[in-house]
């Protein structure tokens, strides 16, 4: 009887069932690069021809709207047996703040589980190829909704060569090991020192390096200079070719 | 309407019990609403109906329970009710699809604190079920 | 009877009765320096002779120990009528680290409630002038537990210029109004473009600037070496220097 | 010992109650030592009697009460009880001092989720008072 206490458990899976892949960004450190490489990617994603959906995961913190500089006012989901993300810069996509609105939202794990339950088990993604989720940092709730509840997923590890974020990312990548597919060594300036630590606890997966760029910032909040960007040139010629490699097979 | 989705939820949920079980009746099932999530009785039964049908469970007999809702504080203990807030039309809209989105608006009435519980009637959730 | 329900609520004021000043950083966004920050002025107060405790709350992604170069096969909290934190570098400094020992430790809400109710309940902080709190990223229990069950605390709000970080930092400088003795804008360069926003939400409040210092990345683990840095150098000049005075007068 | 301190909780949480009602004096504890945290029921028992002592507190008789420790995986709804896992000293000194660094060490045993709840049996609490 266990299964009646949340009949929005089930229903997540039936939202993703017809999305080929779910691709995730995580990264327990803050401040990485999740939500720009999220956001770089479902927009590059788009303009190569596929449907792409993006969905903010960091409950308390979004700022994926931020980055693609959604107008809170004027854009909204709509309903239509559930509810269906708007486009932005043809990407499909949905955030808690849609109706947080940019208010405070200070929530304990158990509310942060179950604002993910509801908007995964509400929102519809018809004709999405690929669903970007862009994680909050930290292991906590979004964390483990996403390992016990979406199940279905891979996962690119965003990391600087910082060694406090490859400290952070090695506890991660032990967590996600099996559903690992790339590691995003972001904001690389010249010595990407620290960094081969990490690739010894992921053997075998492929490393992308994103430069740091300082129009990065000046960017953002307006997509299509973000995609002109050198980082953007980065993501698209590694992360966004080995996602399409994936969507192709 | 968003009210689709919540009871496809439903069905889904009540489908698996029916796999399990090996039959597609039900006799009675009993769905709560919480006031938080504010749903519209009419609107939501047309949709749970219509969504039952489409996915061939047979429910004979059905009600819906709506609960209060209330908080509670965990700062300073004070337990209120949602009907002794003011929330504006758009607010009411956020928490109807959001019920969470009721920490960025509501406050404890006494304390001012945002840590509190919603202790029920959050939203729409699967009260009972007779084979 | 809910008093009951857990006793390390009553426990933790008890612990914290003779701290004279509880210094909080807090930023939601992640990356932004909060960690850096924390170690700094903690070890800067220490070098004016101030007793310093510091602890980090960042529960499922402790970094303080790191930056401090803390070695965690040595250095241990000893336990005497409940848990006394090592000193480090002259600061007397508290992490779960030492008991999930670099090991993942992926939570859910209560859980991370729970522990901290557990570390702040047994740690005892003898003759600790001011104890240094290092927040993680986000809006959750973390949080919560601070404003419910620390209560007495002055937060400083730690932020760089970035649309993004702005955005998360006016969010919280709401939650923590009345508590707040200054935002710390770190790793400024030359344009602190869209800071001017958030002083809006913050009227009143001093705001320090912490220049971006690659001087920093190196000196992570050693420090020594870290409160030498140009970034160390505003740090004392400003953030320490407010603190000093909060804790003379 | 840090036992102390967990003692200290106990009786600050009595001491505070005891105020409200205008008596220190209690007829009856029952406190509750979960498996997991490993207490040594002998110090923790001397720690307690010291502790109450000196917040001139007089407790006439008192129980510990053992709870042994239940886990329960959210992924796959297996549940296991502490003594089916093998930890080493280490671990169990860790765990001692913070009951949730279990999550550094244990996963399920069926499905290997970290997901998992302490359904029971996790640290020391306050079962009961009578007065
Ligand atoms: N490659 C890059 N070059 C320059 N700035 C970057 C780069 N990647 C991210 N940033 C900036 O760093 C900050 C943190 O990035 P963000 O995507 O918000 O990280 P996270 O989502 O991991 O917290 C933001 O201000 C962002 O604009
Ligand atoms: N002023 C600064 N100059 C250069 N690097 C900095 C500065 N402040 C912080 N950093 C670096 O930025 C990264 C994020 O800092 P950290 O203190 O971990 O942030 P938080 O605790 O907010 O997540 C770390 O790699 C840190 O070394
Ligand atoms: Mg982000
Ligand atoms: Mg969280
Ligand atoms: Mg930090
Ligand atoms: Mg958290
Ligand atoms: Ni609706
Ligand atoms: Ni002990
Ligand atoms: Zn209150
Ligand atoms: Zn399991």
């Amino acid at each position: 009887m266990k299964y009646f206490e949340d009949p929005r458990v089930g229903a997540i899976q039936l939202r993703l069932k017809d999305v080929r892949e779910v691709l995730v960004f995580a990264g327990s450190k803050g401040g990485v690069g999740k939500t720009l490489i999220s956001v770089l990617t479902s927009l590059l994603l788009s303009r190569r021809g596929f449907r792409v959906g993006l969905f903010d995961m960091d409950i308390t913190n979004p700022t994926s709207h931020v980055t693609l500089g959604v107008d809170l006012r004027s854009v909204k989901p709509t309903e239509e047996k559930g509810v269906v993300p708007p486009e932005v810069s043809g990407v499909t996509f949905m955030s808690p703040v849609f109706y947080t609105l940019d208010r405070p939202t200070p929530l304990r794990g158990e509310y942060v589980s179950s604002a993910l339950r509801e908007l995964l088990s509400i929102t519809r993604w018809p004709g999405i190829d690929v669903l970007v989720l862009d994680m909050p940092p930290g292991m906590s709730d979004e964390l483990l909704e996403l390992l016990t509840h979406i199940r279905r997923f891979r996962a690119m590890l965003v990391t600087t060569p910082s060694p406090m974020a490859v400290a952070s990312s090695i506890r991660l990548a032990e967590v996600l090991s099996g559903r690992l597919e790339a590691v995003v060594l972001n904001m690389v300036t010249e010595s990407a020192f620290g960094a081969e630590k990490l690739l010894n606890y992921a053997p075998g997966i492929p490393v992308y390096e994103v430069p740091y760029d300082s129009d990065v910032e000046y960017s953002i909040g307006y997509p299509e200079k973000l995609v002109l960007t050198r980082a953007a040139r980065e993501v698209d010629r590694q992360v966004v070719d080995h996602v399409a490699r994936l969507l192709r097979t | 309407m968003h009210e689709w989705a919540l009871a496809e939820a439903i069905t889904v949920a009540l489908l698996k019990q029916s796999e399990l079980r090996g039959s597609k009746s039900i006799k009675r099932l009993v769905v709560g609403l919480g006031e938080l999530q504010a749903i519209d009785r009419e609107i939501f039964e047309f949709a749970l109906s219509e969504v039952l049908k489409l996915y061939g469970l047979e429910v004979r007999e059905y009600a819906l329970l709506s609960e209060e809702a209330e908080f509670e504080c965990g700062a300073c203990g004070h337990s209120w009710k949602l009907r002794e807030l003011e929330l504006s039309d758009e607010v009411r809209e956020a928490i109807h699809f959001l019920p969470e989105a009721a920490y960025s608006y509501v406050k404890c009435p006494r304390c001012g604190s945002r840590d509190f519980s919603v202790v029920r009637g959050r939203g729409v959730s699967i009260v009972g079920v007779e084979y």
